[in-house]
């Protein structure tokens, strides 16, 4: 996570890593309520998923991976893209369809990717990041630097059969790739233990790779684990799977409501009990720093103001920005590459 | 007569042919909530057995459909996004489209494919993919493009019915659109093209969700003293080849407007069409007016500069009526 | 299979079922390794894929089936094809590419097909028949006739990811799908153990649903596991896994010492080990049978005569067959299912 | 100038740009045994990091080669026959054609696909797929179809070291031809037709493993007093529009032939191309010998009646070339 560095003058190493997960948590929060704000108000020109009550899982895992190392998210990726280290202001930019934007309006919500910081991108395709970051792997073997490749995917892309095949190929070849699925007990408006056999840890567990199901809406927990499979990584001992069980609080995208019409997949109930204190990962996350003496009420208010900022400053570099160049896509089908 | 949207239409000629026939059966991602709401109310009439949410996994998705068509049942089948028919589409070109001629025709594979397709709302590269063409080259299923309520209602209701494998593509940006619908039984035989307009200068050939545009260029062409045919292809495969060719024949001029990439595209398959069969009345070179050879981009003003818009039309047909030649 | 009504006559029904599974694998051992002559003497149109070594596998299983149960093939099809009670004279003729053929001389050995005898089909593309037979299990299930859908394929297919998808379906929904791996232990010119991590009875076991490993050249050994599944899908239970340890004699297919070029992927002596008495599923079983009384030296030379015949009977047939109707294929891609 | 064969023109292509840029990864099924002998010696010479077995698993191969790419290497994948193309075409048609796009041109994608497709030989319709109208559709990847052992190596060793994904389809018929290869380095320019045989009668514009049908063609038609032009166009996309034009400005008339199917095949994109930019040359319709929409049946009798030969082409091209217009 790019933002470890920034408090690297600290005196307290460790002390300064929480803070920075909760920085990074707090922005990623701020981020989407943000969007979903826009998409409401004013609307943004594509839909967006988001990952509200997920942060942990996102920030938890990339706290443990420097920026060389490769990770690959899904239609859900605002919170991977910020915890890998990505920008917000060029998220924002991108989002918004400016050229300023990250992927110069190219991409938008379901792409955005930044090679600079490892960020392959958030996928379109449910299960699309699977293979792709499985041939990350393969390349970071073969520079034998000891990077790893993450891959993120839902509940409901562990029913992708590339899911079990890049499983099999990561293990045959122990590549260093990390499978994190973010388990949220849904695939767009279906639950998904209606349409999932079995344990997914078990599809893990038959390709011979060690296993971690762990509270995802607790950072350190998924931190912990992450830890362990990056050093496997590190170290050349072959993939790891991770499952980080976890809630989405929004909808499947901001536009639900008008899609279903009135039908329900999920009761208001289900989603309170994941928005309480002791579930949702920020205040969670926040009391047990305020209990370890490591973030007072003070210090905490600042850094949520802090990064309510850096999102308002976002949404301000997005706005002002320019629109995308209308001749781009063109060129960058039809220049260049040819070697 | 009754007004609908397109997408009521769909609906409606589901409930009709799931009604119909107790062997017809329908699944797919999300098909119980519509995520289009085209499936709505199924699973409420028809029940669970026969109306099924699937894991995401479109290989098994297509392939089952295969292997329950061929086991005896009328098979609809929910793709969602166009671009997810490339997730499964191992099934589809090397099972669906060739199990009956590989079984000597001992089986039929009634097949209903539905999938929303092509661009215009921003939804980028992997949600806005106009792939009927690669589908058209598979050689074994129907490719279905209806642009209106109506069509959509008749040609589903023949499709799911017939006992050949189809695709129904529904443009994104048509699923709001209005249009009367015949009440009652309403079967659209398919391979027939309509004229929309008639016109005496120059043929515009219509695929799929073009129908707005080209309805637009015509009133524009219209204002320059262009008179414009209409010609509104609905099925590409079957493709009613005899309607184009009349048309040219009656206009001497053509331009094809589809929403698909250009290489290959449907518009391209029509051209072919025109420049064999219906070249000696040909008095201008055949235009196309398609997508450059790319995916869709994300942000709205790259995306229109992409897309096939009424000017496009009107450009490509004034380049081949000359006005001294449309007088002739 | 088919044949078993042949022997109702015979007083003791065990005992003929026996004998008759025997006769089946005799008649599958005698059209392949014909067909392996032709193909080297005089070619035939296409490559074919033979499962000599592998009979005790496609008869065990499909000893425990009715003609209206269903069944999906492989590449290595005829096998399958025969033990379902597939015809071996239609099946030459298709082979030959003739229009007496099973498929009319439209698919060649690697789609044999016989919808009459519930078998869906050989495939060319490894792992085509896993999703198509779940699919005929769902008809299946919906015709609530107590039908089984089985689907053979191979150690090498199994790390296709619809193998999984496939298996999630069939768990979820409770579908009759049997899913039997021939295990081989290669996959083409790979040694499967090289490209396959952990168990795949492991993959099985992550979706919930029984697991057996047999010895595949058992034929007895596969029967009883079989009986258990179908039995299963009977009573609409659900799926099951079998996998049927075995190996193929011949090379992956006729032609391959051409294409190999003095490479190899195998021993000689690894080959021989499979071919002894002992191991070959055929020998094995004739010597259980004349051990226990049930099959007597001239009983079984009767039956391999009779089996043989039928074999040439069934090249004379397809060489006595007129070719294929050109126009076949256009008549039925354009005449017909209009509906 | 070395004879070689065409799968030796391969061969060579690989070693040489194996050997010259260790990023150059190699993988696929059976690729260390040489399944059309086209990887022979590679594991040999490169080892098993840079060369390796894969399991079957096309989709996870063909996604692995879009993330080793965008990781920075330069990937080779081999995907045996073009049928299974389609087995792993998610990762092809929404990823490889659309990642670079996506990400704002952030990364290159040094892919190269190399396949063997078309019938011919009774492997029946599961294994004779010409399906590179399917890849021409993608927008996004480069598909060619070298005829020749020079062009093989030459378009391979281009395409392997540029940074586009492409395609490199191989016919199965041509894998044995022999032909002249230039020794050394050999680089041959993508997107340029070549005009394998000059006339003045007819254009016979050949795509991939047609050409020596259409050379026995133009050989018979020349004994009927047809002098035809034969243009072989090598590559699909890019395509040389220029030199396709410029054909049919000189002889007027044009045949396309193409063993794709006929719905929106290469030939039907070239024809369009002619029916466009070549209009005002053309004296006659313009025919394509196609395959009709269908796969390829086993029976030899069966495929060769479905198969475009020379005959066919010949016809096509008579039915345009009236003896008195071709004196004219
Ligand atoms: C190949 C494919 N199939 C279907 C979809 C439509 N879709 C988008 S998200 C989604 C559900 C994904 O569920 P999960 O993987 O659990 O991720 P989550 O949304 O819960 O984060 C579906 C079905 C898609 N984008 N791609
Ligand atoms: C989708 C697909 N990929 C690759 C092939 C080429 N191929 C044919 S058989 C085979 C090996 C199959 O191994 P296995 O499933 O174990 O079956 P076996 O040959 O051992 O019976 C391969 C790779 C194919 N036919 N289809
Ligand atoms: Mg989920
Ligand atoms: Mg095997």
């Amino acid at each position: 996570m790019a933002s470890r560095t920034t408090h690297d003058q600290q005196a307290e190493p460790w002390a300064a890593s929480q803070l920075a997960m909760l920085e990074r948590m707090l922005l990623i929060r701020h981020a989407e309520t943000r969007l979903a704000r826009t998409a409401k108000e004013t609307g943004l020109p594509g839909g967006v998923h988001l990952s509200i009550g997920q942060e942990a899982s996102a920030v938890g895992i990339c706290s443990q991976l420097e920026t060389d190392d490769w990770m690959t998210s899904t239609h859900r990726g605002h919170g991977h893209f910020l915890a890998k280290g990505g920008d917000v202001d060029t998220m924002f930019a991108e989002i918004w369809g400016k050229r300023t934007g990250i992927c110069r309006g190219m991409g938008g919500s379901m792409h955005v990717a930044d090679f600079s910081k490892g960020i392959i991108g958030a996928n379109g395709i449910v299960g699309g990041g699977l293979a792709i970051a499985t041939g990350a792997a393969l390349a970071a073997q073969l520079d034998r630097r000891g990077r790893a490749a993450v891959c993120f995917f839902g509940d409901g892309a562990a029913n992708q059969g590339v899911f079990m095949e890049s499983m099999n190929v990561s293990s045959i070849w122990k590549l260093p790739t990390i499978f994190v699925c973010e388990n949220n007990g849904l695939s767009e408006f279906t639950v998904s233990s209606t349409v999932t056999a079995g344990k997914l840890a078990d599809r893990a567990r038959a390709f011979g790779m060690p296993v971690e199901v762990v509270d995802g809406n607790d950072v350190r927990a998924v931190a912990s684990v992450a830890r362990a499979a990056v050093e496997r990584c590190r170290r050349g001992e072959g993939p790891s799977y991770i499952e980080a069980v976890t809630y989405r609080i929004h909808g499947h995208l901001e536009a639900e409501d008008l899609i279903l019409a009135g039908g329900s997949y999920r009761t208001p109930e289900e989603i309170d009990i994941w928005r309480k204190a002791d579930r949702d990962p920020i205040s969670r996350f926040r009391d047990l720093l305020a209990a370890e003496g490591l973030c007072d009420p003070e210090t905490f208010a600042a850094m949520d103001d802090a990064a309510l900022e850096q999102v308002e400053a976002a949404v301000a570099f997005a706005e002002g920005s320019e629109a995308a160049d209308p001749d781009l896509a063109r060129q960058l089908m039809f220049v260049g590459g040819e070697g | 007569m009754t007004r609908k949207r397109y997408t009521q239409a769909i609906n409606e000629a589901l409930h009709e042919e799931m009604a119909r026939d107790p062997k017809t059966i329908l699944f797919g991602e999300d098909v119980a909530l519509a995520v289009f709401g085209d499936t709505r109310g199924l699973l409420a009439a028809f029940g669970p057995e026969r109306v099924r949410n699937t894991p995401i996994c479109e290989a098994t998705i297509a392939g089952m459909a295969v292997g329950a068509a061929a086991a005896g049942y009328r098979v609809i089948v929910h793709m969602l996004f166009s671009n997810f028919i490339y997730t499964g589409f191992d099934a589809i070109a090397n099972q669906m489209a060739k199990l009956r001629l590989m079984t000597g025709g001992q089986i039929d594979l009634p097949i209903t494919v539905l999938a929303v397709y092509g661009g215009g709302a921003s939804q980028a590269a992997q949600h806005s993919d106009s792939n009927h063409p690669v589908l058209m080259n598979l050689g074994g299923v129907d490719v279905l493009v209806p642009a209106t309520p109506a069509d959509a209602k008749g040609m589903l209701k023949t499709a799911i019915r017939n006992n050949r494998p189809s695709f129904f593509l529904q443009a994104s940006g048509l699923g709001a659109i209005n249009g009367d619908v015949p009440d009652g039984e309403h079967l659209q035989p398919l391979g027939r093209a309509a004229v929309v307009r008639e016109g005496r200068h120059v043929s515009l050939i219509s695929v799929g969700s073009m129908i707005r545009a080209t309805q637009n260029a015509a009133k524009q062409l219209e204002k320059n003293g262009i008179d414009a045919e209409i010609l509104d292809v609905r099925s590409l495969i079957p493709l009613d080849e005899d309607a184009i060719v009349a048309s040219v024949v009656r206009t001497g001029r053509a331009v094809v407007v589809d929403e698909a990439r250009d290489s290959c595209s449907a518009a391209s398959q029509i051209a072919a069409v025109i420049a064999d069969k219906g070249f000696s009345a040909l008095r201008a070179p055949v235009k196309r007016v398609t997508v450059d050879n790319m995916s869709m981009p994300y942000a709205p003003n790259a995306e229109a500069a992409v897309f096939p818009n009424a000017d496009d039309i009107v450009r490509a047909a004034s380049s081949i009526c000359q006005p001294e030649s449309v007088q002739a």
